[in-house]
C-alpha cells in the first residue's frame, strides 16, 4: 500500500478531504484515501491492529475514550498520536424567511425538556409554541430537529445547552430538592421530550436542511461550516447574545462547540509513505491556520496550533504526551 | 348408462348477440380486472415519470459549468527563484505560492477589460475562481517548465457561487450574509460575461473527472467512481451470475430433496433479507481482515473495487438464485422427459433445454440484482469505499480492481451530504449518469431476454 | 516468472491434453464415434480437467505456502534492534516487501541492473532516491537490516518462483499423462466430466451456505460481547429504545421490530398488488410491444438509488400526506403530525419494490403452459377467471419467491426509512406516526459516535443477529406455505 | 370384428352451426381453404381426414379458441344459431360456455380431480351449494366414465392420472358445464375399447339434446357415432354428407381412397 | 375390415429384457403388482389393458424414466441383456441411449423441427458433419412418416405442428438415435389409418434388428404388429404370451373378457 489510509468521522471528512486534495497536489505521494463512516467505526478499524491492511489515521469528532485506548492496546496499537485540528461550531438555524431567534440555553431547556420548572414546581412540559417558552419569541410551533443519539453533536448539545439551561432555569435545583439524587437529576436534565415536537435526525445536516425546507417552523442544529455554505436558506440564531462565527467560537465567546481530532499510528510513521508529511501538512499554518482553506471552509482554528505542530514533529504519543 | 332425460339443458337457449346478465357481470369483473392491470402499470410508469422528471430537471445543470479564462504570467521570480529550471526546486513552490500570481492575473484582466469594481484585494478577487486554479497552474508548470516566464491563458473553473449565479441558483440577496462571495463580485461577473471572459459551457470533466474536496464542487466529477462501479459490476456479473445459476441448477435439478436442501433453500431466501450493511461487516471481516490480513492476499484491501465487487456478489446472489430457481421450476417436466428420453444426460438436459427456457427469469434476476448492486452504498461504507476516495484514476486495467476507489452511488451519496449546495446539483446529475449506466448495462440482458421469451 | 504466465502455460497444457485425448479416443475406434462410450470432446475435457485442476490448485496452495515460508524466514533476518518500539515485525515486513518490489520495478525499468539490486547497500547508495525515481515512495530512509532483508526476500521469492514453476508444470504434465493414458473407448469420459461439473455446481451452492456462516461468524462475537454488557432480558423485553452516550441506555429491540414489520407491511401492500397486476397485465393482456417497453421501464424503478426515494419521501410524499391526513388537511382528521411517518416510507418503498414483484412474476406467469389457459378458456371462463384460478395458482411458487424477495428488500432498506420514517423508535399503531426499523438502527449505531466498545455501538450486531433469526423463522413458514399450495403442472 | 354399422338416423335437423368461405391462416400458411359446412343440431358430426389436414384448426375456430394463437387469422363467416360468432358484439366467453371443447392433448389443471370438474360449473354459477356441486361433479365424472377409478382420490391432483384417465377427466370437465355444442378433438385416442364404448355411449346420449362435433381417426368410430361426416384433405373440405353416404358411396376420389385405404 | 391377422412368427428369440417381481408405487399407491415378464430380442411385444392399468408406468420403468417422478418407487429387478438396470453401476443415460422411448403425450422441444430430431444424434455423436446430420434427420423423419409434411418447414417450431404430426415427430426423434430397444407408448393414438400403417411398417422394419415394446389400445394393432402380448389389469400382469395365443386362446377369464369386449 502506497497511500495514506484515513477512516472515521464524517464531521472531520470535509476538512480531511480538503487537506488530502491539497496534499496530493503538492507532494509526490499519492493522494490519501479518506473514508467516512463515523468516529466510532473509524476508531474501531484504527484499533484493529498494526500493519499495512489497517488504517493509518482515524478522524474523530470526539476524543478517544479510555476503553478504546485499551482495546487498541490489546490489538497491539500502543503508540497513538492525538492531533487536535480545531473546533466545530454548533449552531441553531431556521428558515431564512422565518422569524429571527435569540436563544439562551434556558430557552432550549424549556422547549425540549420533558419536565420543566413552572412556578417552583416540576411539571410536564406544557410548552407548545416558542411564545410559551419565552414571550419575546413569536407564537411559532416548536419543531426542533436535533441530532440523533448516534451523533457526537448530540452529546455536545446535551451538555452545553440542555444541562446549562437546566441549571440556569433552576430546574436542576428543584429536582434535587424534590429528592432526586444528583446523578439522576443531571440525567433528567438532558432528556428530550418524545411527543413529536423534537425530531431526532440520524442522517446528516442536509437532511436537517431538507426537514426545515419541508416544515418552515423548524429549527435545526447544524455545524457552522454547513450553515455558512447555506446562508441563502438558513438564518442563524444567537446563543446568549453571541452570533456564531469562527472568531467568536475560537475566543470561546460562543459556547457551543467541540474539538475535532485525528489519531495517527506512530508505528506506521516511516513505513507508510507520506504519513508524517500528511499529519504535518494538515496542521501547518497554511492549511489549518486562521487564514487557511480549512478556516475558510468553516473550521474554527485552534489557537494552540503551534503546540500541536510541535507535538507532531516530536511524534508525541498519548501515553508519553498527556 | 345414464338415461337421456338427464341431458336436458340446464340453461335456456339464447342468442349469442345478447349478452346475458351473468355474463355481463362476469365481463364487468373481467373489465375491472384488466383495468386494475392498466392502473397498476400506469401507476408504476407514472411514479417512474415523476422520479425521472425530478431527477432530470434537477440534474441537467451539473453537465455544464462556468469557466473563466485568465491569462497568467508565470513569473520566474516566484516559481523558480534560482532560475535553473530544476524540477525539484520548482516543486518546492506549493500551490499556496501560486496565489499571488493568480491575484495579479485577475487584476490584469479587470484592468484590461476596463471593468469597474470596488474589489481590489487579491484574496477577494480569487473568490471568483475555484480553489482548483492554483493546483491547475502548478501542475501545468511542473509539466512545462519551459513556460516559466511566459504568459499562459488558463481556462479556470469559476467558483461554485459564481457558477450558481450564472445558473440562476444564487441571487444577490442570497449573498448578503455569505462570506464566500459578495454582490460586488456578481457585478464584476456581469461585466466579465459581457466581455466573454466568463462562459458557461459543457463540462466533460463532470462525467470523466475525479472527485474533488468539499471546497471545490465545481471540479468534482463522477468518472473515477464510475470506473469503480464498472469494475465492481464486472466482478459481480462474472461471479454472481455463474455462481447463482450454478447453485440454482444444483438445488433445483440435482440436489436430493431432503432436510438439508430445505435448509439451504430457506437459508438462501433468508440471505436476501439480510440488510446490506451486514454484508459490509462480513466483507470487512472476511475479505479484508481474513483474506487480506491473515492470508496476506495483497489485492484484498480496503477501498478496493475487487473487495466491493465480492461483497456485492454475495449480496446479489440470493436475488439471482431465487429468480433462477423460480424460472427453472416453471419449465414443464415434459421437456426434461423428452430430452432424457432420447438419452441425454441430466446435465445435458439442463444445459441444452431447461436453462434456455428459464433464461428470461434468470435474466430478470440478473437485471434486478445488478440494479440493486449498482445502487447500493451501505455495505461499501464498511469496506472503505465511501468518503473522499475516487480522486485518482487507476494506473491500469488490472489495478482498477485494487486501487482505492469509490462507486457511483457512494459518490452521489457523499455529494448529497456535502454542505455546498452546488454539490446537490451534482448529486442529481450523478443520478442521471447512474441511470444511463444502468440502462446501458442492462440493455444486453433485456434484448437477450426478449429473444428467449416464448410460450409452450 | 509471474503467476499469469504460469497459468497460461497450464491452460495451454490443458488445451494440449484436450487435443491429445480427443484424438486418442477417436483413433482408438478408428474414427467411429459410435463405438466410444462418450462423445469425443468429453475425453478431451476429461483430460483437460485432470491437467488443469490439480495444477491450479497446487499453484494457489503453493502461493500461500511460499509467502508464509518466505515471510517467516525473512522475518528472522530482521534483528530486534531494527524494530522500533510499538512496531511489529509484520509492519516492517510491509516495508521489506515494498523495497523488494521497488527493486523489482527499478530493475524492470532499467534504473538498476539486477546485480546492482542484489548488492546495493545503504551506506553507498541512496536507496530512497533510486526507488523514488521509479515511482516507489518510501516512508523513511532505509535501515540496512531492512535492505538486507529485502534483498534476501527477493532472492527467496525468485527461487521459490522457479521451484513453483517446476512443480506446477510437473503436476500438469502428470495430469496430462494420466488423462491421456486412461483414455480408451470404454472410459466413461462424460460421467467423469459431469462429475466434475456436479462438484462445481455443489461448490457454487455452498457459496450461499458459507456466506451465511460468514455472516453469523462476523456478528456473533460482537453480539456475545453486547450481551455481556447489556442484559438480554432487557434487549428482548424492554419496550423502549433510547440509546444515550453517558450509559443508562435503554435498548429494547421491540419498537424497532414493530417499525420494521409495519413499514414492510405497508410497502408490500403497495408493491404486491401493483406489481402483481402489472405482471398479469404484461404477460396476459399487453401486446408484445407494450410489454417489451413497459417491463424494462418498470425495472428502472429498482435501479434508482434509494437516496432518491428517500428525498422523494421527505420532500414530496411526506408533505403531500400531511396535506391530506395532517392538521388542517383535506380530510380534516389530524392523524399525522409531521411528514415523516411509517406511511410515507412504506408508500415510497412500495414503489421501489414494484419491479421485484412485477418482473419476476411476469416471467413465471409467462412460463405457465398455454394448454392450461386453453383448457380454462375452452370451458367458457373469462381471461381473468382463468388467470385467477388457473394461471396464478400454477405460478404460485415463483410469485411467492418474488414477493419474498420484495419483502426481504423492504426489511433491508435503510435510506428510505431514515428519510421517510424518521429515526425515532416508537411503539404505535398509527401508520402516520414516525417510527424506525431495525436495519436503519443497525446502520446508525454502527456509524455513530459512541465508544465502539460500548453497548450502544455493539447493539448493532445484536440487532443484526436478531433480525437474521426472525427472518429465518419467517422464511421457514413461507416455505411451508408454498409447499402446501404448490400446484405442479403436467 | 364388427363391420361398419351405418346409421339410419335422420339428419334433417335444424342447422346449428354454419360456416361459409372460411379461410384460416397460420401466419402466411393457409391451413383451411374456403370451407363451407352446415352442422345440424342434435346430431353428431364427424371430422375425418389425414393427420395435419386442418381438423383441429377448424374445430378450434368454432368456439374461437384460435383467438389464443397469435399468428392465427380467420376469414369468412361462422354462424351459430344464426349469429356470426366473429361479430364484435359476440362475447367469446359466452360463446365458449355454449360451445364446449375437449382438446386433442389432455390438459387437466394442476388441481385436484374434483376441482378440475367443479371449475366450469363454479365459473358459470351452475351450483347453488356445495352439495349441488358434488352432485354435478359426480354426474360429470360418471358420464366421463371415470368415476369408479377416481372416486376414492377426488382430491388427488388431476395431473397424476394416466393418459387415458386424463382424457376422460377432460371430457367430464367439458360436459360438466352443459354446453349446447360440444367439440371433441379425438376424445378416445388414448382410451381402451371399453372406455371408448362408454364415451361413445355418452356421445349418443348427448346427441339427444345437443349438437356434437368430433374429430376422429377411427373410421369405425365415425361410422358408429356420427350421422354426418366431413372429410378434410390438405385444408380443403373435400366432402361432407351423411355418414352412411360418405362411407358407402363417396363422391370424391380422394374420399374414397382415404376410406378404402383404411386399416385401423 | 380385416380380421385379426395372427402372426405365425417364431418367438423363441433371446431374452432382451427380463423383469422379475417388479412392484411400482406412487407414494403409497401401488400401480404395478409383482410383475414378471421376459421380453425377447428382435420381437415386438404389445402391452394391452384398460386405461389406468399401469402400462405406461411399467414401460417407463424399463428405461428408468420413472426416476424423474419423485414419488415413484420401484422394487424388484429388471435386467436388460442380463444387467440389472437399477444397479448403482448402471448409468441411466447410457441405458436410455440404448432404450429409446416415445411418450404417450407428444412432447416436442420448443425448438425447430430439425433440431428436435437432430438433438439425439448430436448428443450421441452420431453425425460427423452437418451433411451427415442432415441425412440422419431426413431418414428419421421419413421413417416417422412425416418427411413430406415438414420438409419445407424444417426450421419452423415443432410445437406448431398438429397433434398427429407432433406424435410422428416424436417417433422420428426417438428412432434418430438408433436405440436397441424402443418403447412406444401409444404411438399411433393420434394418427389416421394411413399414417398408422406407415408407423406399423416402421415397427416391422425395426423389429429386424431391435426389440420393441408398444403400448396400444387397438387390439387389431396389437395383433397386426406384435409377436407377443402382455395383458395388464389393475396393475397385475394377467397374461403374457404369444400374440396369437392371447387373442385366440386366452388363459385368463379377464383377458378373455377384455378381448371379447373389444369394439374399436
Ligand atoms: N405421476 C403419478 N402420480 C400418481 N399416480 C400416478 C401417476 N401416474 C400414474 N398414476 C396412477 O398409476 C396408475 C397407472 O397409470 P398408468 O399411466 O401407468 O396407466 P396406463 O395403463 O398407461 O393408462 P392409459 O392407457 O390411460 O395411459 C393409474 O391409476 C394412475 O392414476
Ligand atoms: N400453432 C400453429 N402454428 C403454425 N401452424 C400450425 C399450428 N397449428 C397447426 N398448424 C398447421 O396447420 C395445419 C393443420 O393443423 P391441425 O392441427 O388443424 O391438423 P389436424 O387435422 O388436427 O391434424 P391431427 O390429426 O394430426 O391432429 C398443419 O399443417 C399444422 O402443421
Ligand atoms: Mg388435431
Ligand atoms: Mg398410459
Ligand atoms: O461522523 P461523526 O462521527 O463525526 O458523527
Amino acid at each position: 500500500r502506497d497511500n495514506v489510509q484515513v477512516a472515521g468521522s464524517s464531521t472531520v471528512l470535509p476538512y480531511a478531504s480538503i487537506v488530502a486534495e491539497a496534499f496530493g497536489e503538492n507532494f509526490d505521494f499519492p493522494t490519501p484515501v479518506v473514508e467516512s463512516g463515523g468516529s466510532s467505526a473509524g476508531l474501531k478499524r484504527f484499533c484493529e491492529g498494526v500493519g499495512a491492511n489497517t488504517v493509518d489515521v482515524a478522524n474523530a469528532s470526539r476524543a478517544i475514550r479510555e476503553k478504546e485506548i485499551k482495546a487498541c492496546a490489546d490489538n497491539g496499537v500502543t503508540d497513538i498520536m492525538e492531533v487536535r485540528i480545531g473546533y466545530d461550531g454548533i449552531v441553531f438555524a431556521s428558515d431564512i424567511d422565518g422569524a429571527t431567534f435569540e436563544f439562551t440555553p434556558a430557552d432550549w431547556f424549556n422547549a425540549l425538556s420533558p419536565k420543566v420548572l413552572v412556578d417552583g414546581a416540576i411539571i410536564d412540559n406544557p410548552n407548545q409554541t416558542w411564545a410559551d417558552v419565552n414571550p419575546a419569541f413569536p407564537a411559532q410551533q416548536i419543531a426542533a430537529f436535533i441530532p440523533g443519539t448516534k451523533h457526537g453533536t448530540r452529546e455536545v448539545f446535551e451538555e452545553k445547552v440542555l444541562a446549562v439551561g437546566c441549571e440556569t432555569t433552576g430546574a436542576l435545583k428543584a429536582m434535587e430538592a424534590a429528592g432526586m439524587s444528583e446523578d439522576d437529576a443531571e440525567d433528567a436534565c438532558i432528556k428530550v421530550r418524545t411527543d413529536g415536537l423534537s425530531t431526532d435526525i440520524d442522517g446528516d445536516y442536509t437532511e436537517t436542511l431538507a426537514r426545515i425546507d419541508a416544515n418552515k417552523d423548524g429549527i435545526g442544529v447544524f455545524g457552522l461550516a454547513f450553515y455558512e455554505n447555506n446562508t441563502d436558506k438558513l438564518q442563524v440564531a444567537t446563543m446568549s447574545g453571541v452570533t456564531p462565527t469562527t472568531e467568536s467560537i475560537s475566543t470561546g465567546e460562543y459556547p457551543v462547540s467541540r474539538p475535532l481530532f485525528f489519531y495517527v499510528k506512530k508505528a506506521h510513521i516511516g513505513v507508510i509513505p507520506g504519513l508524517k508529511e500528511y499529519a504535518e501538512f494538515f496542521v501547518s499554518d497554511e492549511v489549518a491556520g486562521p487564514d487557511g482553506p480549512l478556516a475558510e471552509y468553516g473550521l474554527v482554528s485552534d489557537p494552540e496550533l503551534a503546540l500541536t505542530q510541535e507535538a507532531i514533529a516530536n511524534e508525541q504519543t498519548i501515553a508519553s504526551g498527556s | 348408462m345414464t338415461d337421456a332425460s338427464n341431458a336436458a339443458p340446464l340453461r335456456e337457449k339464447k342468442s349469442l348477440l345478447v349478452v346475458d346478465a351473468r355474463t355481463k357481470k362476469r365481463n364487468a369483473a373481467e373489465a375491472r380486472f384488466k383495468m386494475y392491470g392498466i392502473i397498476a402499470i400506469t401507476l408504476g410508469l407514472l411514479f417512474l415519470a415523476v422520479l425521472l422528471t425530478t431527477i432530470i430537471s434537477r440534474g441537467t445543470g451539473a453537465f455544464t459549468q462556468t469557466f473563466i479564462s485568465v491569462p497568467v504570467e508565470l513569473r520566474e521570480d516566484k516559481l523558480d527563484k534560482k532560475g535553473n529550471r530544476n524540477l525539484e526546486d520548482i516543486k518546492k513552490v506549493s500551490t499556496f505560492g501560486y496565489n499571488p500570481l493568480l491575484g495579479d492575473a485577475l487584476s490584469a484582466v479587470i484592468a484590461e477589460g476596463g471593468f469597474t469594481t470596488e474589489i481590489t484585494k487579491s484574496k477577494e478577487l480569487r473568490k471568483l475562481l475555484s480553489s482548483s486554479a492554483v493546483g491547475q497552474m502548478r501542475a501545468y508548470v511542473i509539466e512545462n517548465t519551459d513556460q516559466i516566464g511566459q504568459t499562459v491563458t488558463f481556462d479556470f473553473f469559476a467558483s461554485s457561487r459564481v457558477d450558481g449565479y450564472i445558473k440562476g441558483r444564487v441571487t444577490r440577496e442570497d449573498l448578503a450574509r455569505d462570506k464566500n462571495l459578495s454582490a460586488e463580485h456578481l457585478d464584476l461577473v456581469d461585466q466579465m460575461i459581457e466581455a466573454g471572459v466568463v462562459r458557461k459551457k459543457f463540462n466533460p470533466s463532470f462525467i470523466f473527472g475525479a472527485d474533488a474536496s468539499e471546497s471545490r464542487p465545481e471540479q468534482a466529477g463522477l468518472g473515477v467512481s464510475m470506473l469503480g462501479s464498472l469494475f465492481m459490476m464486472l466482478v459481480v456479473l462474472f461471479l454472481a451470475l455463474p455462481i447463482g445459476v450454478a447453485a440454482s441448477i444444483y438445488l433445483e435439478e440435482f440436489a436430493p430433496k431432503n432436510r438439508l436442501t430445505d435448509l439451504i433453500e430457506v437459508n438462501i431466501s433468508n440471505l436476501a433479507a439480510v440488510p446490506s450493511i451486514v454484508f459490509g461487516i462480513l466483507g470487512l471481516a472476511f475479505f479484508i481482515q481474513f483474506c487480506g490480513g491473515y492470508l496476506g492476499i495483497a489485492a484484498m484491501k480496503a477501498s478496493a473495487p475487487l473487495v466491493g465487487g465480492l461483497v456485492l456478489t454475495l449480496m446479489t446472489l440470493p436475488t439471482i438464485i431465487i429468480s433462477t430457481r423460480a424460472a427453472l421450476k416453471a419449465v414443464p417436466p415434459s421437456i426434461r422427459d423428452a430430452a432424457l428420453g432420447v438419452g441425454a444426460s441430466k446435465m445435458q438436459t439442463v444445459f441444452h433445454h431447461v436453462l434456455p427456457l428459464a433464461a428470461p427469469g434468470i435474466l430478470t434476476g440478473t437485471i434486478i440484482g445488478l440494479a440493486q448492486a449498482l445502487g447500493e452504498t451501505a455495505p461499501l461504507l464498511l469496506i472503505g469505499m465511501v468518503g473522499y476516495i475516487a480522486s485518482n484514476y487507476p494506473d491500469s486495467v488490472l489495478s482498477g480492481f485494487t486501487d482505492p476507489n469509490s462507486a457511483m452511488p457512494a459518490q452521489i451519496f457523499e455529494w448529497a451530504k456535502r454542505a455546498d449546495p452546488a454539490f446537490y446539483e451534482r448529486a442529481w446529475g450523478g443520478i442521471i449518469i447512474l441511470l444511463v449506466f444502468l440502462m446501458t448495462m442492462n440493455i444486453i440482458a433485456i434484448l437477450l431476454r426478449r429473444r428467449f421469451e416464448r410460450r409452450w | 516468472m509471474s503467476g499469469i504466465v504460469l497459468l497460461l502455460i497450464v491452460l495451454g497444457l490443458g488445451a494440449l491434453a484436450f487435443i491429445l485425448a480427443r484424438g486418442k479416443a477417436l483413433s482408438s475406434v478408428g474414427g467411429d464415434q459410435r463405438a466410444l462410450h462418450s462423445r469425443p470432446h468429453y475425453y478431451g475435457f476429461s483430460a483437460s480437467i485432470l491437467t488443469i485442476a490439480p495444477a491450479v490448485a497446487l499453484m494457489v496452495v503453493w502461493g500461500f505456502g511460499q509467502s508464509t515460508l518466505v515471510q517467516s524466514s525473512v522475518a528472522e533476518l530482521i534483528p530486534a534492534s531494527a524494530i522500533a518500539e510499538g512496531q511489529t515485525v509484520g509492519l516492517l515486513m510491509g516495508d521489506v516487501q515494498r523495497i523488494a518490489n521497488g527493486l523489482d520495478t527499478a530493475v524492470a525499468e532499467g534504473a538498476l541492473s539486477s546485480d546492482a539490486a542484489a548488492t546495493l547497500s545503504t551506506g553507498a547508495d541512496d536507496i530512497r532516491g533510486i526507488l523514488g525515481s521509479v515511482g516507489v515512495a518510501l516512508g523513511a530512509d532505509v535501515d540496512p537490516a531492512i535492505l538486507k532483508a529485502a534483498q534476501s526476500y527477493r532472492a527467496m521469492q525468485s527461487s521459490g518462483a522457479t521451484l513453483r514453476m517446476i512443480a506446477v508444470i510437473g503436476v500438469a504434465l502428470l495430469g496430462l499423462t494420466y488423462g491421456f493414458m486412461q483414455t480408451s473407448a470404454t472410459y466413461r469420459a462424460r460421467n467423469s466430466v459431469e462429475r466434475s461439473m456436479r462438484w462445481t455446481l455443489i461448490a457454487a451452492a455452498s457459496v450461499a451456505v458459507f456466506t451465511t456462516l460468514g455472516i453469523v461468524f462476523s456478528v456473533i462475537f460482537n453480539t456475545i460481547e453486547f450481551f455481556q454488557l447489556y442484559p438480554a432480558k432487557d434487549f428482548f423485553l424492554s419496550l423502549t429504545w433510547s440509546p444515550s452516550f453517558g450509559g443508562g441506555s435503554e435498548l429494547g429491540v421491540f419498537p424497532l421490530l414493530w417499525g420494521t414489520l409495519y413499514i414492510s407491511l405497508i410497502a408490500l401492500m403497495v408493491a404486491v398488488p401493483t406489481g402483481l397486476f402489472s405482471a398479469i397485465y404484461l404477460s396476459e393482456y399487453a401486446s408484445p410491444k407494450v410489454r417489451a417497453f413497459a417491463k424494462p421501464l418498470l425495472e428502472v424503478l429498482a435501479g434508482i438509488p434509494t437516496i432518491v426515494y428517500g428525498l422523494f419521501a421527505l420532500l414530496t410524499v411526506g408533505p403531500l400526506l400531511v396535506n391530506v391526513f395532517g392538521d388542517g388537511g383535506i380530510l380534516g382528521v389530524n392523524w399525522m403530525q409531521g411528514g415523516t411517518a411509517v406511511m410515507t416510507a412504506g408508500l415510497v418503498m412500495g414503489i421501489m419494490l414494484i419491479p421485484f414483484v412485477s418482473s419476476l412474476s411476469d416471467d413465471i406467469i409467462n412460463a405457465v403452459p398455454q394448454a392450461l389457459r386453453d383448457g380454462s378458456l375452452g370451458l367458457g371462463a373469462t381471461p381473468s377467471e382463468t388467470i385467477r384460478q388457473v394461471v396464478i395458482p400454477a405460478a404460485l411458487p415463483g410469485i411467492v419467491g418474488a414477493i419474498l424477495l420484495a419483502a426481504s428488500r423492504a426489511i433491508g432498506e435503510t435510506m428510505i426509512v431514515v428519510l421517510g420514517a424518521g429515526a425515532a423508535a416508537r411503539l404505535s399503531m398509527n401508520p402516520f406516526d414516525a417510527m424506525t426499523t431495525v436495519t436503519a438502527k443497525i446502520v446508525s449505531q454502527l456509524t455513530g459516535d459512541a465508544d465502539f466498545a460500548s453497548p450502544e455501538a455493539l447493539v448493532a450486531f445484536a440487532l443484526a443477529m436478531t433480525l437474521f433469526v426472525i427472518t429465518l423463522g419467517l422464511n421457514v413458514i413461507a416455505l411451508g406455505i408454498v409447499r402446501k399450495y404448490r400446484e405442479q403442472y403436467e | 370384428m364388427d363391420d361398419l354399422r351405418y346409421m339410419e338416423m335422420p339428419v334433417d335437423q335444424d342447422t346449428k352451426i354454419s360456416a361459409s368461405n372460411v379461410q384460416i391462416y397460420y401466419g402466411d400458411n393457409q391451413a383451411i381453404k374456403d370451407v363451407n359446412v352446415e352442422i345440424a343440431d342434435k346430431t353428431v358430426t364427424a371430422f375425418i381426414g389425414p393427420s395435419g389436414c386442418g381438423k383441429s384448426t377448424f374445430l378450434r375456430c368454432l368456439n374461437r379458441m384460435n383467438d389464443t394463437i397469435d399468428i392465427c387469422r380467420v376469414e369468412g363467416t361462422i354462424k351459430i344459431d344464426g349469429d356470426d360468432i366473429y361479430d364484435n358484439a359476440v362475447d367469446p366467453v359466452q360463446l365458449r360456455a355454449k360451445v364446449g371443447m375437449v382438446f386433442q392433448k389432455p390438459n387437466p389443471f394442476p388441481k385436484s380431480i374434483y376441482d378440475n370438474v367443479a371449475y366450469g360449473p363454479k365459473v358459470h354459477g351452475l351450483a347453488k351449494s356445495k352439495a349441488d356441486l358434488d352432485v354435478i361433479v359426480e354426474k360429470a365424472l360418471r358420464r366421463g366414465a371415470i368415476w369408479d377409478e377416481v372416486k376414492d382420490r377426488l382430491h388427488a391432483p388431476g395431473t397424476g392420472l394416466s393418459g387415458g384417465q386424463q382424457q376422460r377427466l377432460c371430457i367430464a370437465r367439458a360436459v360438466a358445464t352443459e354446453p349446447e355444442v360440444l367439440l371433441m378433438d379425438e376424445p378416445c385416442s388414448a382410451l381402451d375399447p371399453i372406455a371408448t364404448a362408454q364415451v361413445e355411449e355418452l356421445i349418443d346420449e348427448l346427441r339427444q339434446s345437443y349438437s356434437l362435433v368430433i374429430v376422429t381417426h377411427s373410421m369405425q368410430q365415425a361410422a358408429r357415432v356420427s350421422q354426418r361426416t366431413a372429410f378434410f384433405h390438405l385444408g380443403n373440405l373435400v366432402e361432407f354428407g351423411d355418414t352412411s353416404q360418405i362411407f358407402t358411396n363417396p363422391q370424391d376420389s380422394r374420399t374414397e381412397s382415404y376410406i378404402t385405404g383404411r386399416i385401423g
